[in-house]
């Protein structure tokens, strides 16, 4: 798999819920080679404030077209500019990078896939994928935001999904409670448990998932994030700790990962 | 200012002759696979591999990075895979390509430096070693062998002894004077100095109350230095008499063209690698049209002609 | 997270107390006129005026000043009145608005020092002297004072046995250890440290072929500093037991508590002053408003409250 | 005379000749303060790239409007970023600056201001003060550039002075050779001299211009240029070598400027 540094028009830049922008941008090079799970690292400005290029996962990935999707949450400096650029502009992209989801096991029949916030972006050519190759699997989408107004795509996700289940922390929309909370409350009253699951969301669920999935030995695949200076594998500063007995240990979120097993990954030590 | 001139961008670096100045540095570029799609190898002066140690290291507790204006601090802590892993399976990529390549190279004791030294002593593919000497002397309670010229001499003269290979002194910018640590390094025997290493620093979170690396401090890199190590090089360039590299937040081919004035022979681009991974290739084609336009065919006549009086 | 929340933000420094911990650094603030009309002087912890020496001096050739990715060079070369100008025509100003003076002082001898300290001893208005020990030490071939423990140890003692005021050395970061200098200075009697000083930088121009700045050599300020900054002020208070001011690099109210949070019991605002005028009072609200949102009531207990484990 | 911080909205933002544009600004607290000669400093960020302020003078001052006029060259970062900047934007200005122009002694007959490039920009509110308070002078503006397309307002200026003579490097428009070379003609071929000289342009015109008039005791106000760190005479960063005996000396553009004498400056050590 090669990467690229493409110059990347912007198609679409504009607000699909609250502080969470849609970009779409015409970058067929890496369009073409990239695979669910994947990210892209982003140059938002020439100028050197911030220095780095930031981390976004393909939210769609339009082969045919040569269009990538993004979808991103406003946090801070970057995604603040990125936001402001207008179509028509264009944007430094390297990608595509990481290793990507693979598809569960031939013959898994139930997947449960948890996406917490902005964590659904990398999650959407995933189930695409397994969807299209895999379309006897059953799968529900289990998708937790703070709040009613941070939910997008509802309408697609039901329509790819089996089954579409909605959490916010306020109890605005859906299940009154997290992610996690609405996966515990499913398997506690239905009594069903998943064959397989992928999570993406911050690392404080992904640390509360991982032990449940850990405690009920479900197979399982999780996207993690760090702070990542170059994406590539040069700098190793996206080390996230791993399990080990003797002396530290580290995986590398960006060429190691970003899709991880969660019982590699020594979650006590990650903040 | 004819298109047509030839421009002869080949330095000499003491025992070395580079096809241009412009060499990417320690750290920055991994083990020069991971850019090779982005990035003709074959183009550049030289790729300085990630520093290496005898045994791997896994390096320090993440956060390792931090963002700070025009900067990035980093605290790695020389995670590498350790000298056998790189023969086997990092350097072959390089040599099949005939990229050259300098091992930077660091120990916790004189004896390690030493050893890791004898080991790529002959190693073809190899043609220098850069000693990165701001790495803590374990045997003198933790003090930065950069931090001490004569510290400093003997890691030179142990890897003197150990090696016929080129060797290049990496100095670190945080001591009172770095042309006296020049001065030493040179009287130890070392071919060429680079400098700069990064700065050490700092940054912390007010609201959690604690730092943002997880070594605490770490060492500040990119744009935001350019200004200290442009002033470090022409100091150094002033007090020794072996060529001198420079190093420290070179973003384009002003940048570069700003230490060679001064006097270095070659530049390494660490930190910009990471924002513009061709960063390389436009300071490359920079320099060759800054020569054309100022009627300059070979590089090595405007290097050291700053004017000052 | 009450908005009716008392708000203690005075600070102890040793010997001084002051209402806030935000001072202006000296040379970015003239002598507290000139920008009377934009800042209600009387909101700010302290005022530390332009350095000043024996006789008047009329600075460096420009250029002066280079800007830099988040930062700038100065080399205004100490350009001062003077300090018989300086009691006449200056202090008046700010003794008449009752605002605390810092009175920055320099000299070319350890006599200069003390004689200088002499005449300030006593005087009404200063409520204590700072110390810029990064200057030529002439009688000693120009060596910097503060590039050395001793001298800048016989610099403290000189203005010590001079004043009955408070002293506060400033350092410089460019030493190999600044904790020791710290210590040195520390036992010689200062009562407080302030740092850091600017940091020896440089600029070119490569189609002139010249130096940026007159002098060369100047030092560079301003958000690109602020990580070295950091670094020294948590280095520095690790080492002493007295009062620390932090300086470098402060923009916003974030980055004067990222200081008090390593351990700085004040700061000072230098660079940010030119962009911002206003930069103090902001820092001053900025920082009452964290304290607020934080139910903070008192800053004392913000400050060296960082967490490393 | 006092100084104001002030956030001054955009109202006009548009070139004017080629690579000079013309910013209005609502700013009535500086207006109304303001003399012709004297500057204020812009802030083109609250970034850290550039650093400073920008140093503007004042090209009209529209006191009962409250509206400030610069005109102002691109000649680097702070400059291109300054002309992105669209209508209704706020900018940051600190003002008005520096001692300004006095007018020529009372009595006086022939007044020549003399021009180059974006110089203009500084003589304009000179002009016409002088021209409102001394009606009797007879004034003749020399106004040169490099090219005609950068010669702006002139319908405007040949309205304002008694006489305009325009000079090109490239004899694009009106007399081929600089604004000094204008002159010189003028007063060879004419044998006009005049009473009393202003000037504003590139340092190496100044330094021309001030020999000239120091050969022909033509007693005169330069506007100088220099970087400048503070404008408000708090950094020392400006200063201008001074014409001296003994030790260097130096005179401070900001606060002791931006008009001079030229016989007090050391012309030859300025860059
Ligand atoms: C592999 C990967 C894929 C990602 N995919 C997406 C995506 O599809 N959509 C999306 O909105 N975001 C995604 N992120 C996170 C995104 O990269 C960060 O939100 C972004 O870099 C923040 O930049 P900023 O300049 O706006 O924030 P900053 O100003 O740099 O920081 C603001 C806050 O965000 C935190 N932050 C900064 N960078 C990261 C990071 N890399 N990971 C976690 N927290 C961070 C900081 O600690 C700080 O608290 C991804 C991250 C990774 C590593
Ligand atoms: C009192 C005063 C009044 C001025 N009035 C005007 C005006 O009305 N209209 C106008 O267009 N310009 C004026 N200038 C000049 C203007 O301030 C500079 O052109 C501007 O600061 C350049 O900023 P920049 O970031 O675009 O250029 P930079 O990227 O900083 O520099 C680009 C080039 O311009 C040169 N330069 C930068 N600053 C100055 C400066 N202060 N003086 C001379 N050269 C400089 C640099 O050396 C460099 O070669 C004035 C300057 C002063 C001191
Ligand atoms: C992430 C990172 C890792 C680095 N690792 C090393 C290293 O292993 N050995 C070394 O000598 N220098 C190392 N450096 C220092 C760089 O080689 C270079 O000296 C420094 O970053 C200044 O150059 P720059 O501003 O262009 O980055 C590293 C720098 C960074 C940013
Ligand atoms: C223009 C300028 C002049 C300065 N003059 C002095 C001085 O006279 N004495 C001194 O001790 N420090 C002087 N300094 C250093 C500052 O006080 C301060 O230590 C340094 O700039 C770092 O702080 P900052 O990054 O907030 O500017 C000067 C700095 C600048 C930018
Ligand atoms: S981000 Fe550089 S190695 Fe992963
Ligand atoms: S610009 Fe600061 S004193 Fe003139």
């Amino acid at each position: 798999m090669r990467k690229y540094l493409e110059r990347a028009k912007i198609i679409r830049n504009l607000p699909l819920a609250s502080s969470i922008y849609h970009l779409e941008l015409y970058s067929p090079k890496i369009a073409n080679e990239a695979r669910a799970g994947q990210f892209v690292m982003l140059r938002v400005t020439e100028d050197f404030i911030p220095l780095l290029r930031r981390p976004f996962s393909l939210f769609r990935i339009r082969k045919e077209e040569g269009i990538l999707e993004i979808a991103y949450k406003i946090v801070g400096k970057g995604t603040g500019m990125l936001s402001k650029k207008p179509e028509g502009e264009y944007v430094d992209l390297l990608g595509p990078l990481g290793n990507g989801f693979r598809l569960p096991p031939p013959g898994t029949r139930d997947v449960w896939v948890l996406a917490g916030g902005i964590g659904i972006a990398a999650l959407r050519p995933l189930i695409e994928s397994i969807k299209g190759a895999m379309p006897e699997v059953n799968l529900t989408l289990y998708y937790g935001v703070k709040s009613s107004s941070e939910l997008f795509s509802i309408d697609d996700f039901s329509e790819m999904c089996d089954g579409l289940r909605c959490s916010t922390d306020d109890g605005s929309f859906g299940f009154c409670g997290n992610v996690l909370g609405c996966v515990i409350h499913d398997w506690e009253t239905l009594g069903t448990i998943p064959s397989y699951l992928y999570a993406c969301g911050p690392t404080v669920m992904l640390r509360h998932v991982a032990q449940w999935v850990i405690d009920h030995s479900i197979p399982s695949q999780f996207s993690l994030e760090s702070l990542m200076g170059c994406g590539v594998g040069a700098c190793l500063g996206c080390a996230v700790p791993k399990k080990s007995d003797g002396e530290p240990s580290y995986v590398h979120v960006c060429f190691e990962g970003p899709i991880f097993s969660p019982d590699i990954i020594q979650w006590e030590k990650l903040l | 200012m004819s298109a047509t001139l030839p421009i002869d961008l080949s330095v000499n670096l003491g025992p070395i002759k580079l096809k241009n100045p412009v060499m990417v540095a320690s750290g920055t570029f991994g083990y020069g696979r991971e850019y090779a799609d982005i990035v003709p190898l074959e183009c550049l002066g030289a790729v300085v591999v990630k520093g290496i140690s005898l045994k791997p290291r896994p390096g320090n507790p993440p956060p390792r990075l931090v963002e700070t204006p025009a900067g990035l601090i980093n605290a790695i802590g020389l995670e590498n895979v350790g000298i056998e892993t790189f023969l086997s399976d990092k350097l072959p990529f390089l040599r099949k390509r005939k990229i050259p390549t300098v091992v930077n190279i660091f120990g916790e004791t004189v004896e390690e430096y030493g050893e890791i030294a004898r080991r790529l002593d002959g190693v073809d593919g190899v043609v220098a070693l850069e000693i990165n000497i701001s790495c803590p002397n374990v045997k003198a309670g933790g003090v930065h062998f950069g931090t001490n010229p004569s510290m400093a001499s003997s890691l030179v003269k142990a890897v003197r002894a150990a090696t016929s290979l080129p060797i290049i002194t990496k100095l670190s910018p945080q001591v009172t004077s770095i042309a006296d640590m020049a001065k030493a390094v040179e009287d130890a025997g070392t071919d060429i100095i680079s400098c700069i290493n990064t700065v050490p620093a700092m940054a912390v979170n007010i609201y959690s109350r604690k730092p943002l690396l997880g070594n605490v401090i770490g060492g500040l890199s990119g744009p935001a230095i350019k200004p200290i190590a442009l002033r470090c090089v022409y100091e150094v360039v002033k007090s020794v008499g072996i060529p001198v590299i420079g190093i420290g937040g070179i973003a384009n081919a002003e940048d570069a063209l700003e230490f060679l004035l001064v006097g270095a022979r070659a530049v390494q681009i660490g930190t910009m690698n990471f924002a513009n991974p061709r960063v390389v290739i436009d300071v490359i084609e920079g320099i060759e049209n800054f020569m054309r336009l100022q009627n300059i065919s070979k590089i090595e006549d405007f290097i050291g002609t700053l004017k000052t009086l």
